[in-house]
């Protein structure tokens, strides 16, 4: 039987049809979402949430279910967050600055780590399982080995952080490493990508993914090890969160202590959504991991 | 031309749009179906425009350039994405897809994956293990069932995948490129399969292919799409009678008018 | 300030101790800026804060730390873990403070049958003396709480709020909690632990010094001695100015002020004394070792009172034995 | 041209060797390493690590570099030990016990949350950083909620054990939902899995690989949460490692502390090696993500 | 047959061993290769004694059922694994393969994708911006240069795979179904260029096909393959002169022997 064109009209009418598509495919488009929609859509969950555990909490306070020196009300907490808010303001920025410089380290030696650890098989077998090991040890198990060796200085904050955000960083990209598809390790080495080139070309991108995932774990041991770390020695005039959490603790200040919890969440909150968040949007949308299906 | 400008999921009332008046009973109806990626900025057109029908019942064979949009068009109508403009619509039963990458579970065996999908249909234990092992030896994987998807070779995890589309039972198989990576003799063989079940069962087959001998082997219709974005172009009925034979001279000279067709429109849109 | 003796040029003197009442005569001498003073410009002081004894002892082992006020107790772990080698006591710094706080419903001893009762640390002196006190009462007892009264050593701040919230019936706590326990927790007082001991008096603050220090740098130690001392006389001189160093030093180092009735309370009942009442110090690891929360331990030389009572006989104040 | 016959003999030859073919292959075949060769394996450079470790920490205190009682060496630890050896056994076991627990109560909750906040959108955008942020939440800061919600009890341990896990479970959980590959989740719709059937047949087995990894991370802080809440709730007769581990340290006992903390190390590696390590080897064997190439 | 009894690494210095005598300066040579998956219990044999010689310059076809063995038997020669006995030699150059499934790094744009290959070579920056450019433009990819892998279709993927290939410049070149998910026109042009770079820089090539007629249109020497365990059981010379038609009448016939021939193998072995 003899071919016959398409139902949407001939051959000719299609072409002339072709020179203008391009453009009317461009206003047929979707508008992109404004920056400020996007901006809203992801925030209004997260006030809402507030919102309610603020409600609850209240409720729960009027209650009367405890007597108000054991659970201090919203209103009470916030009182004595202003009341403090200097030294609340200042420890943050101590405690904060501490981590990410702890932190910053920690990312070096865990990943100069990980990645030793997951290519050579004989540290592997030696190594593998006590970085899991050093990982279950808590903080406080190091501060007389941290004083041994750096004094009450900095030094030993700063070790005991490190102590505890390397072993689960390098159990990140050991992870990372171990789950990369075979096939992109045989692409690499095809292309002749060997050693050093291959982790930095090939190995560390592939892995990216779950790395980002550990690194947040890491984060998380960074900041809990350094909130204890800064019990071993107290700079006269230096406030840090660790210090003002148990100065409230031991003035058997409820208020106090929540409020210092409620910076302690926000920091985290707010190191989540604006770092690990973003760069955790970035690789899946670049890696093609987003599920586009409806 | 119509042109329904808000997307529509397929399983809304079906709307007598004026134009498919004569095709509202079409199993498989794409109705000014356009289909941009991404946004203003960087958008990659894919599909322009199409409108195709598939009745129910019907063999039809999707031909087109590589990144034509073929994929495209059956993640449309299998409802794993929404267009951007027009209307899609399947009608008489669940579409089921089988993908043109490697799709398999990589955590079951080769019995497992096929097994899912008789497990979701919610069929009793021991009915699936005879029906597994049957859809097995249909593809020539006996032997294979205990075997991971990372044991197998490229065309063996293939032919796991048939047989698991297979082993839904849905109305509707769309099929992108499954016949791939096989050797001309598997081939043969899964094509007269292929053949057998769509004829006792009643399926609405759509077929993505590059090989256009297959097409004609096995389509009652040969739809051919135009490069990016795609555009049904032409639309070659198959009257040949079955059961055909891929080296038959009748089922060549189709081919050849296709495939010279297909030169043309490639040439003529610069793809190549 | 004096000069420093031979091979002390340039010294740093490193100083713990704790945001505490209990270590008033630091607080005030720091405050005051006595030590600078008696120190001279050859010394340097480098002061650290500590919240737990048992991080001074290990500052002080890990040669971080030079001389620390502290508790009896870790000091004697200090002595008898290194076999006498690490300290030497070289100044007592405070005396009394301690009380066994209970709910109002415990009037008398016998009342304390099957309550709960917490101490601030399993082995200190408080547990000792509280351990002690029920033996005396002839009431069973045992380190891991079991007994006719279950002894629950943990944090002070916990116990307070335990206290409040009904959980425990009591607590042998030094101040200021134990004024808190009554203030806030509507806690009575039992027993003042002054009234066990002869003179009413027992150590519950002094002074370690690494012992190293101690004999290279005999001359910075005695000019910290001479500051300790005049910060002692000034706490006997001028209490009110004193309590308000205290307060001021507390809200500069934790950055919570603490409320001045509550160092009034505390200054009430502690005596703040040069004298490390040694024979105090004795009898509590004898109980301690008694109720088997201590191996037995020798205390000979764990003091090294020479200096102090240089200073003390130069001051025209009375001196102080460690026996 | 014509067609000529392979080199290595004719068609009928090899049509002969064909029936042998398979037997001799067999007996070809490498002999697949006795169990014994592979713990062995597994097990010499582990215990080359201890050597090593334990030689440089003796040569460490036979230098003098501190007092015996700031470093104890080897020998004394290992007296230590053993002069203690009931109850660091009692207290291991208690602890272990209660670790166990917690975590399993963790992982269901964890596991429920995770799977909420990564699959559905308003929650995730609602509480997906507050996991983080809560997972930096330092365990003490817990303790007078849990204390104040379970009084000085075993339930007061267990909040906050399943407080620290949860969150680690969760995110660990999320991030390897986060990055299945798409091609398995639409594979899995179009299979017709929906809701829950998807996430037990699909989602979660695809997402099985990460969240070992977050597991282990889990354990991790379950772990430290555990030592630290032992710390602080002490329940009468009965010791646990976290109460050792300070009561050493308030003994200024530098030996039992450190044949604490060998306990702990050794539980972690146990439970890493043992349990993660077995779970991980065993998923990517089946999972084909061992790199097989030499 | 002299059998080497255990595995040798490629880079071996050449021993000379009797039967290989005359293909000593062979590019590829396998001798009595066998690869066995698995341990004793569930041992796969993949290839059985396979030997085969290569001479550089040369271009060589593999057919076969599928999965008999020809994905493992590249493996083999690109040094991506070991065989389990027998003995495999490389000579003169790098080998370099392009895998029959998707291995394109997908944090990489089709552009760095073929850059990291020359990248990997050391090749200056500027020098690599070009020669990617006309990589691309080879393989008809141009304008899709920031595109991310997962942005493209199927056919795309493979291009840029093998653009990425040949952006090694390696002396020999692995191909393992490398025209597999492309159309017949697209397919065509890519031969020709394939050829012409074959031609111009003395390539060694081992190509992988299930289409018998690319086979002939490409090889000096097509190679057929049994299945499980693969053996090699057929080889012809196509001495059809340069420059071939797929098309030509002399492709069909020497293709339609060959497929006969395949037919009976697949069919003696039982495989499908
Ligand atoms: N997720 C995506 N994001 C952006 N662009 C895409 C996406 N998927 C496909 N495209 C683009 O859409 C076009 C059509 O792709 P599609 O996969 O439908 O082609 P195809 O006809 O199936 O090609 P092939 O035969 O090579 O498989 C291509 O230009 C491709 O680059
Ligand atoms: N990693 C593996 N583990 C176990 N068996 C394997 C593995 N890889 C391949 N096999 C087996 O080896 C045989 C040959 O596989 P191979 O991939 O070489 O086939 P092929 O000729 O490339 O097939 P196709 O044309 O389908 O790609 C198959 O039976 C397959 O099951
Ligand atoms: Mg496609
Ligand atoms: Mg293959």
């Amino acid at each position: 039987m003899a071919l016959f064109e398409s139902r949407g009209g001939s051959s000719a009418q299609l072409l002339d049809a072709e020179l203008s598509g391009l453009d009317q495919l461009e206003m047929a488009l979707p508008p992109r979402p404004s920056r400020l929609a996007r901006v809203w859509a992801a925030t209004w969950p997260k006030l809402t949430a507030v919102a309610l555990a603020l409600i609850i909490w209240q409720l729960v306070v009027w209650s009367g279910w405890k007597p108000e020196y054991a659970l201090p009300g919203p209103r009470k907490v916030w009182d004595a967050f202003f009341e403090n808010f200097d030294n609340n303001m200042s420890a943050a920025g101590t405690t904060l600055w501490r981590g990410v410089r702890g932190f910053l380290f920690a990312l070096v030696i865990g990943t100069t780590i990980g990645a030793l650890v997951a290519r050579v098989r004989v540290l592997r077998a030696a190594f593998g399982s006590m970085i899991t090991g050093l990982q279950t040890m808590p903080s406080v198990a190091w501060f007389p080995l941290a004083i041994l060796l750096f004094r009450l200085d900095e030094g030993a904050i700063f070790f005991v952080v490190v102590l505890g955000a390397a072993p689960s960083i390098a159990n990140g990209l050991i992870s990372g490493i171990d789950h990369i598809p075979p096939i992109l390790l045989r692409s690499g080495r095809v292309l002749g990508a060997r050693g050093l080139t291959a982790f930095r070309l090939i190995i560390l991108p592939a892995a990216l993914p779950s790395f980002v995932a550990g690194l947040k774990q890491g984060w998380a041991f960074a900041w809990r090890s350094l909130l204890a770390g800064e019990l071993i020695v107290t700079i006269a005039g230096k406030y840090s969160l660790g210090q003002q959490l148990d100065a409230n603790r031991q003035l058997a200040d409820s208020a106090g202590v929540i409020a210092v919890m409620i910076v302690i969440l926000v920091i985290g909150i707010m190191i989540d959504s604006l770092l690990f968040g973003t760069a955790e949007r970035t690789i899946r949308r670049r890696y093609g991991l987003v599920d586009t299906a409806t | 031309m119509t042109r329904a400008s808000t997307a529509a999921r397929r399983e809304e009332p079906a709307t007598e749009s004026p134009r498919s008046g004569a095709g509202s009973l079409a199993a498989i109806s794409l109705d000014a179906v356009t289909k941009v990626y991404g946004h203003a900025g960087n958008a990659v057109p894919a599909l322009d425009r199409v409108s195709l029908e598939v009745e129910p019942g019907e063999f039809v064979c999707l031909l087109g350039a590589s990144g034509c949009g073929k994929s495209t068009l059956l993640n449309l109508v299998a409802g794993l994405d929404r267009p951007t403009t027009g209307t899609v619509e399947v009608r008489g039963g669940r579409p089921t897809l089988m993908f043109q990458e490697a799709a398999l579970f990589p955590w079951l065996t080769v019995r497992g994956n096929v097994d899912l999908a008789l497990k979701l249909r919610k069929i009793s234990r021991p009915h699936r293990r005879e029906t597994v092992q049957a859809l097995l030896e249909m593809v020539h994987l006996t032997g294979f069932e205990k075997k991971m998807p990372h044991e197998l070779s490229g065309g063996m995890r293939q032919r796991v995948q048939l047989a698991r589309a297979l082993g839904q039972q849905a109305e509707i198989l769309l099929m992108d490129e499954p016949f791939g990576s096989l050797d001309a003799m598997t081939r043969d063989v899964l094509h007269d399969e292929l053949e057998r079940l769509w004829r006792e069962t009643g399926l609405t087959v759509l077929f993505v292919t590059h090989n256009v001998r297959e097409a004609v082997r096995l389509g009652d219709r040969v739809v051919l799409l135009s490069s990016r974005p795609g555009r049904v172009v032409a639309e070659f009925p198959v009257e040949i009678d079955r059961p055909r034979r891929i080296e038959s001279h009748s089922v060549a000279d189709l081919a050849a008018q296709i495939t010279g067709r297909l030169r043309d429109e490639v040439r003529r849109h610069g793809a190549v | 300030g004096a000069p420093a003796q031979g091979g002390d040029d340039g010294v740093t003197l490193r100083l713990g101790y704790f945001a505490n009442v209990t270590h008033a005569p630091a607080l005030v001498g720091i405050e005051a800026g006595i030590y600078e003073e008696n120190l001279g410009d050859n010394v340097t002081l480098d002061t650290s804060t500590f919240t737990a004894g048992p991080q001074a002892v290990e500052a002080i082992f890990s040669d971080a730390l030079d001389i620390t006020y502290i508790g009896p107790n870790p000091a004697i772990n200090a002595f008898a873990q290194s076999d006498g080698e690490a300290v030497r006591i070289i100044s007592g710094a405070a005396s009394g403070g301690a009380f066994f706080v209970v709910q109002p419903d415990i009037e008398k001893p016998k009342d304390l049958e099957g309550k709960t009762i917490a101490t601030p640390q399993l082995g200190n002196t408080q547990d000792v003396a509280l351990r002690n006190y029920l033996e005396d009462k002839s009431f069973e007892t045992d380190p891991t709480g079991g007994g006719d009264v279950s002894i629950v050593p943990q944090d002070n701040a916990q116990t307070l709020e335990l206290f409040t919230s009904g959980d425990i019936d009591g607590a042998w706590v030094p101040e200021p909690w134990a004024t808190r326990l009554v203030d806030e927790g509507g806690g009575e007082i039992l027993v003042d632990e002054a009234d066990l001991w002869p003179d009413g008096r027992y150590v519950t603050t002094h002074i370690i010094v690494r012992t190293e220090f101690l004999e290279e740098n005999p001359g910075v130690v005695k000019q910290f001695l001479e500051g300790h001392v005049a910060a002692n006389r000034l706490i006997a001189d001028d209490p009110a100015q004193a309590q308000e160093l205290v307060g001021q030093a507390i809200d500069s180092i934790t950055g919570k002020p603490i409320a001045p009735e509550l160092v009034a309370a505390s200054f009430e009942s502690i005596e703040f004394t040069n004298d490390p009442i040694a024979s105090s110090l004795r009898q509590s690891a004898k109980d301690a070792e008694a109720a088997d929360l201590l191996d037995p331990v020798d205390l000979d030389g764990i003091y090294s009172l020479k200096l102090l009572n240089q200073v003390l006989k130069a001051a025209g104040e009375p001196t102080v034995k460690g026996k």
